[in-house]
């Protein structure tokens, strides 16, 4: 691909930001913590997007590798999150955010 | 001299065996056992006090002894010796203490005899007589007090002594507090003379006046201070309401304590501490006036008293107030020579008063009785001779005694003045009253109680009241030589018509009492608002309660939760307020921390893009 | 033509992704999700981060997403749990947060555009070389420990996880 | 070694009772009475030495001392040391320790062997507290004495238990960190004047601290014992903590936990800062002063008894107060023999009412009355303890509040003659307990369950023991002066030598022995042995 044909770094930039905005207004909307997870997904990777936009920008390997650690992140989060969904839906049968409110002051 | 120190150790000896014994067996001790150790220790004591007194002091009349037992504690400069002092004055005081009281004891051992307290009973009087006794015999001020706050104890002890009654330990308590107050302000006064003279050692206080000025502030102040002590403890003015309240005890008690010994510590201090006061004018006029003003009003109380003990109560502060006054015109030896004598005829009257109660089966309002002389004639007549001494009859002990103060109060001042003729009034008073008192009880018609009389006097009562009576017709004799504590005193000559006005004064009173009970209606007087004002006292009791009483208890009952306790749990409670405000946030909902979280973003990045 | 794609790629990314977030029926958002990542994958490819773009699909799209399919699964939601989702997604539940949400978006393409003056780069490709040396010689503690991360999440999804038969609703300790 | 071994005996003989009453029940105070009475007669070793000192003269501080490195990185060292105050106070508590385990030999219901293991620690604490001679050292036991009786109080206490700990725990840690801010401070401050770094008691008695400062720090150590005495605004827990703890808690925090307070004051915030001290004396007397009636006014009003003797602590212990601020020999010694008879008087009243609640399940002085007809024995030692509380002469409370009084009237006449009330307050509590519980009607709260039993013969050994002290104390206090002295005039001494050095700053010079109405006007009369006021 020609170099030449390479968006302009705003561009990216703000195509992540609105990617982080619907993960962040999916993360406020949803009780389900299924979903809540997917938001979360979303927003990690519109935060990874604008790595990999910046270091395209700037012709700097850095991004990328910013986003292997962003994956490994994300990988490390969501099996941790499912598990623990899992151990909640089996005391509560419920994957209702609302109702973990433990922590109550 | 190990002899002087067995005095007061036999009758403490007595209660620790009375007093120990409950302690370690449930069976109380014999009654018989009980009079035996409480009699028998005081009579001990008293015996050694007269073979004291034939062997060291019999016509020696400069004799003195001195004993120290141990150091009692010396720190920095601050030394004192449990040590004994005997010259005449303790000696006079000595043989009040262990004579009166061991008759006292002995007819405790009839008075009491039915009471289920019969052993604590004695426990308390043989303490007391150890505590009077080293009062007494101290050879400094800080043993002194120790005597003096023991004698305050068991004062407390006796006055509540039948603890049931609430009103018998209020009267105790009363009795306690109020002469606490002048003890406080007399302990006061012991600290100054401590700083100013660094020492407390009687003998040594009295060497260092000697360099003194006369009217030296500090004196002053010190000899005022000293005189609070004594003013609470001799139940003077203004401290004199505890004395009428404290009849709530047995009978021999208030012969013994409330009228023969303990309540006459205020005089002796004051003898004991002359020179001091010698060396202020301000603190000898306070004295004499607090004499005078006694005198007159406690006379008056006791001519309106409807309860036989409480005018015997009023008549004593009267009487201390003539000792109070004798001091007062520095006529030491008169005023311990009045103490003698009057420990003599009190105790005397207050064990026929006695007797009278417990023949009536404890009939204590004269208004019910009357015409008694018939029937309890021994009484009669013990009481009559009282009587007599105490309105100074003359060739009775009273005569002598009070007749010396009052020629001592024309001396002093040169002539004629206040102090005396209150003095003068006083004895017309006191003849009122006290004839006022036996023509109630023993003349006149029979009152509603005097139907059931029985003569209770058994041979332990009558033994005292007879000994007591020889006492006190022939006291007058016994003037002790007091020189050689005091000084000789110059005989002063007054006018004629001055020592008749004293002789006569009385007389007059006890024509005014015949006039008044036996001749017109007894009870009229005390129906007069004036009669109203004096039966409580002059009304001191009404304004300490609602000047002192009252605002304290109020004050301490609204404080009882701790005001300063209401800071911390303030705070307390502020920050669990603040907790509570705060963790309102943390409400347990992750949508709202990520929607705060949010909320936090776009302020942060507003801020970001306005500037 | 470049940027044509460019921006066709975009809008299926943003609409898969809003698909995701209004979706009622778990599975099916989770295959927008999976359409939104394959959409920023070929964005990757087109800022020249081939290498990116391949663990976009493989990774994300691949391994991760299939970890949720199966939890999806183990947690049986059906029909009922679609019913519930339309009773929880009310326009009320998400008015506050749609308009939080554009602020923020507003906020951020202002303060993107603000930076007019950014110094033009020298954008290029970047191939898995690049990345490979920069991670294995600058970044090689940081790989380390995200190495331990996985360690760590992997240990303590096996441990959460774990069906224990004391289970009965109350806190344990741990083991 | 034989400090040592005493705290160590403690300590051990803390966790053997708690294990040893899973071997057997009721073994643990076995165990308890063991440990407390080889610590004793390992104290014992010492009692060849009371009243020697001053016989000699130049006889050394010590008696006794142990140092070992501890973090010498820090200056920290294990520095125990024994001279007559410690010895008196050790053997107070000691004495104490054995008097509270008697006295409520049967009392503890539950979890015996954790009590006695909180006991026996709370006094290894108080024994460590009275003999470290490190600052650390100090702070270290200062704290260990603190969580075992916060446990008395937490676990056996009565109803209101927890918050009372939780109050008492507040107050105390949170003065002490006070303390150990004053203390880093002040070894600090002392390591950057002199470039040594030590928290030995010994040296840094030599540290020159600028006056704002060393104020300061002062008030940081005076806040610290102001609590733990109590002193007037900071006295609000303990009427808490002595009404909710465990009869045998109640006879700790009395007798010997509130004596650390004073025994700080005079140990260290006197030495340590003696030119703030004096600065500092006229408020510290005033508070004295203030404590002394507002107990006597407080302990007046209370319906429950236990509170009514608590209030009462707090009276007599502002007399400490006053003593120790008064800064003259006669006061300071006055104040040491008031630690030790209200220890005994106080601690024998907490005993009586702990006999009483055992019997009659109730402390609420309406509920009680003329309990003289069936417990004439508890009575009278009652009114014994009362009247000593009211300080009759002839008991050591009295020689006591006699000697404060009379040393702190020649340092302030009118904060003297204020505190010399609290005479009449002391009466007015001591016979008003005396009334309402054992004279007047009869009026037990549970007539069905027949009259209560009388003392047993264990509880009046226990208490006549005490009584006996006390009358003894009262007759011939002169042993404790004697041991005390050297102590108390090494606490002086820096004091004194601060008021030589400034002589401008604090009324007349020394030497001045010409006016004896000077001492009206100075607060601070010079040295001047001819009148006996300051050594």
């Amino acid at each position: 691909m020609p170099i030449e044909s390479i968006p302009a770094l705003h561009t990216g930039l703000s195509l992540a930001a609105v990617l982080f905005c619907l993960g962040l207004a999916g993360l406020l909307v949803r009780r389900n913590i299924i979903f809540m997870l997917m938001c979360v997904e979303i927003c990690t990777n519109a935060a990874a997007l604008a790595f990999v936009v910046a270091g395209a920008h700037w012709s700097d390997a850095d991004g990328q590798v910013m986003f292997v650690f962003v994956i490994t992140l994300a990988a490390a989060e969501v099996a941790i999150a499912l598990a623990l969904v899992l151990q909640f839906y089996r005391r509560r049968y419920t994957v209702d955010i609302d109702q973990l409110n433990a922590l109550r002051g | 001299m190990t002899v002087v120190a067995w005095i007061p150790m036999l009758p403490l000896l007595g209660f620790l065996v009375l007093i120990a014994t409950p302690l370690f067996s449930d069976r109380p001790l014999p009654p018989k056992l009980v009079a035996a150790i409480g009699v028998g220790s005081v009579g001990l004591a008293a015996i050694l006090t007269a073979f004291l007194a034939a062997t060291q002091f019999a016509g020696n009349p400069a004799a003195e002894l001195n004993l120290s037992l141990w150091q009692w504690f010396s720190v920095d400069g601050l030394q004192l010796d449990f040590g004994f002092h005997l010259d005449w004055l303790t000696l006079v005081m000595l043989s009040v203490v262990t004579g009166v009281g061991f008759l006292i004891h002995l007819y405790s051992t009839g008075y009491m005899r039915d009471d289920a307290g019969y052993q604590r009973y004695f426990a308390y009087l043989n303490l007391f007589v150890c505590a009077m006794l080293l009062l007494v015999l101290a050879d400094n001020l800080v043993l002194l007090y120790l005597g003096w706050e023991g004698v305050g104890l068991c004062s407390y002890l006796l006055i509540g002594f039948w603890y049931r009654d609430p009103a018998n330990g209020a009267a105790a308590r009363k009795a306690f507090v109020v002469t606490r107050i002048g003890d406080t302000a007399m302990v006061i006064g012991l600290f100054l003379l401590f700083t100013e003279f660094a020492t407390l050692d009687i003998g040594e206080l009295i060497s260092a006046l000697s360099t003194v000025q006369a009217n030296d502030p500090r004196v002053t102040l010190a000899a005022l201070l000293l005189l609070g002590g004594a003013v609470g403890k001799s139940a003077q003015l203004p401290l004199q309401t505890w004395l009428p309240d404290a009849m709530a005890g047995p009978t021999p008690v208030s012969a013994l304590i409330h009228a023969a010994t303990m309540v006459t510590a205020g005089v002796y201090l004051i003898a004991r501490m002359h020179p001091l006061f010698a060396l202020s004018d301000m603190a000898m006029s306070a004295v004499a006036i607090v004499g005078a003003l006694t005198l007159l009003l406690a006379g008056c109380s006791a001519l309106v008293q409807s309860d036989i003990k409480r005018v015997l109560a009023y008549s004593t502060i009267s009487q201390i107030g003539y000792m109070f006054l004798a001091l007062g015109v520095g006529a030491w030896s008169g005023a311990i020579f009045h103490l003698m004598t009057h420990a003599f005829f009190k105790a005397l009257l207050f064990l026929a008063a006695g007797s009278v109660i417990l023949g009536l089966h404890h009939e204590q309002d004269i208004f019910r009785m009357g015409g008694l002389r018939r029937k309890i004639p021994f009484t009669f007549f013990c009481f009559l001779i009282g009587c007599a001494c105490l309105a100074a009859l003359p060739f009775t002990s009273g005569f002598y005694s009070k007749d010396r103060i009052l020629l001592s109060a024309w001396d002093f001042y040169h002539g004629f003045n206040g102090i005396w003729l209150a003095g003068v009034l006083g004895a017309l008073v006191t003849g009122f009253y006290s004839f006022r008192l036996l023509f109630l009880v023993f003349f006149g018609r029979e009152g509603e109680a005097s139907s059931h009389c029985r003569d209770a006097n058994n041979t332990a009562m009558v033994l005292p009241l007879g000994m007591l009576a020889v006492l006190a017709l022939l006291g007058g004799l016994l003037a002790p030589p007091l020189q050689s504590v005091f000084g000789a005193a110059g005989a002063g000559h007054p006018p004629l018509w001055v020592e008749a006005i004293a002789v006569a004064a009385p007389l007059a009173g006890i024509a005014m009492a015949w006039w008044a009970c036996l001749y017109n209606d007894p009870a009229r007087g005390e129906q007069s608002a004036l009669g109203r004002f004096w039966y409580s006292g002059w009304g001191f009791d009404r304004l300490y309660d609602t000047l002192l009483v009252k605002p304290f208890t109020t004050l301490a009952r609204l404080n009882r939760n701790d005001v300063i306790d209401r800071l911390y749990s303030g705070t307390a409670a502020a920050s669990r307020q603040l907790h509570g405000l705060v963790s309102v946030s943390q409400n347990g909902q992750v949508r709202w921390y990520i929607a705060t979280l949010a909320v936090g973003t776009v302020l942060f990045l507003a801020l970001l893009v306005v500037l | 033509m470049g940027t044509i794609s460019f921006y066709l790629t975009a809008t299926v990314a943003i609409l898969s992704t809003a698909m995701v977030i209004f979706n009622r029926n778990a599975v099916h958002a989770l295959l927008y999700l999976v359409v939104s990542l394959l959409a920023v994958a070929v964005i990757f490819y087109q800022y020249g981060a081939p290498f990116a773009a391949a663990l976009e699909v493989i990774v994300y799209a691949g391994a991760i997403m299939v970890l949720m399919v199966f939890v999806i699964m183990i947690l049986n939601q059906g029909a009922a749990a679609v019913e519930q989702e339309s009773r929880w997604l009310q326009p009320r539940s998400w008015t506050g947060p749609a308009i939080l949400s554009a602020v923020l978006l507003v906020q951020l393409v202002v303060l993107l555009g603000s930076d007019g003056a950014i110094t033009a780069g020298t954008p290029g490709t970047i191939g898995p070389r690049e990345v490979g040396i920069a991670l294995f010689s600058q970044y090689v503690l940081a790989v380390e420990l995200a190495s331990m991360l996985l360690l760590a999440g992997l240990v303590g999804a096996f441990h959460l996880a774990r069906q224990r038969h004391a289970d009965s609703g109350e806190v344990e300790g741990a083991d | 070694m034989t400090l040592l071994a005493i705290i160590a005996v403690l300590f051990l003989g803390g966790i053997l009772a708690w294990l040893s009453e899973h071997w057997k029940d009721g073994a643990s105070r076995w165990v308890a009475l063991l440990s407390l009475l080889l610590a004793i007669a390992l104290l014992g070793r010492y009692a060849d030495h009371t009243g020697i000192a001053t016989a000699t003269g130049s006889a050394p501080l010590w008696w006794d001392s142990l140092q070992l490195n501890w973090i010498p990185r820090f200056g920290i060292t294990f520095f125990l040391a024994l001279d007559g105050l410690g010895f008196l106070l050790l053997a107070l508590t000691l004495a104490m320790g054995l008097f509270g385990l008697i006295a409520t030999w049967r009392d503890v219901g539950f979890r015996r062997g954790f009590f006695y293991f909180n006991y026996l620690w709370t006094l290894a604490g108080v024994a460590g507290v009275f003999t470290a001679m490190d600052l650390f050292l100090f702070f270290f036991f200062w704290e260990v004495m603190l969580v075992p009786m916060l446990l008395l109080i937490a676990v056996w206490g009565y109803e209101q238990r927890i918050p009372a700990a939780i109050k008492f725990f507040i107050f105390t840690q949170a003065s002490s960190l006070l303390m150990l801010i004053a203390i880093v401070a002040l070894v600090y401050l002392h390591y950057s004047a002199s470039g040594q770094l030590t928290f030995n008691y010994r040296e840094l008695l030599a540290a020159r601290l600028p006056p704002a400062t060393s104020y300061w720090l002062m008030l940081g150590f005076f806040v610290a014992f102001a609590v733990k005495l109590p002193a007037l605004p900071l006295h609000t827990w303990l009427p808490d903590a002595h009404t909710q703890a465990p009869t045998a808690g109640s006879i700790l925090l009395a007798a010997i936990l509130l004596k650390t307070g004073a025994y700080g004051l005079l140990r260290f915030t006197l030495p340590l800062f003696p030119e703030s001290s004096l600065a500092f004396a006229p408020v510290a007397m005033s508070i004295g002063a203030a404590s002394v009636v507002y107990g006597a006014v407080m302990s007046f009003a209370q319906r429950d008894m236990k509170r009514l003797v608590a209030y009462s602590s707090v009276s007599h212990m502002g007399f400490v107060l006053l003593g120790l601020y008064a800064l003259n020999a006669i006061a300071i010694q006055g104040a040491v023999m008031q630690m030790i008879a209200h220890g005994l008087s106080t601690a024998a009243l907490f005993a009586l009412v702990g006999a009483l609640q055992h019997r009659l399940h109730t402390r609420d002085m309406g509920e009680l009355g003329g309990l003289w007809g069936n417990l004439p024995r508890l009575s009278a030692i009652a009114l014994f303890f009362a009247v000593a509380s009211l300080g009759l002469p002839g008991l050591g409370n009295f020689i006591a509040e006699f000697l404060v009084l009379a040393g702190s009237f020649a340092s302030s006449r009118w904060i003297t003659a204020v505190a010399a009330t609290g005479l009449v307050g002391a009466a007015l509590y001591a016979l008003l307990m005396m009334q309402r519980v054992f004279f007047g009607g009869e009026r037990s709260p549970h007539q069905n369950s027949g009259p209560p039993a009388d003392l047993a013969p264990r509880e009046s050994a226990a208490l006549l023991s005490l009584a006996v002290l006390l009358v003894f104390l009262g007759l011939r206090p002169q042993g404790v002066f004697d041991t005390a002295g050297p102590a108390v005039a090494d606490a002086l001494q820096h004091i004194d030598a601060t008021v030589a050095g400034t002589p401008d700053r604090y009324g007349a010079p020394p030497g001045d022995t010409g006016a004896v109405a000077d001492a009206a006007d100075s607060r601070w009369p010079p040295s001047n042995p001819e009148r006996g006021i300051s050594p």
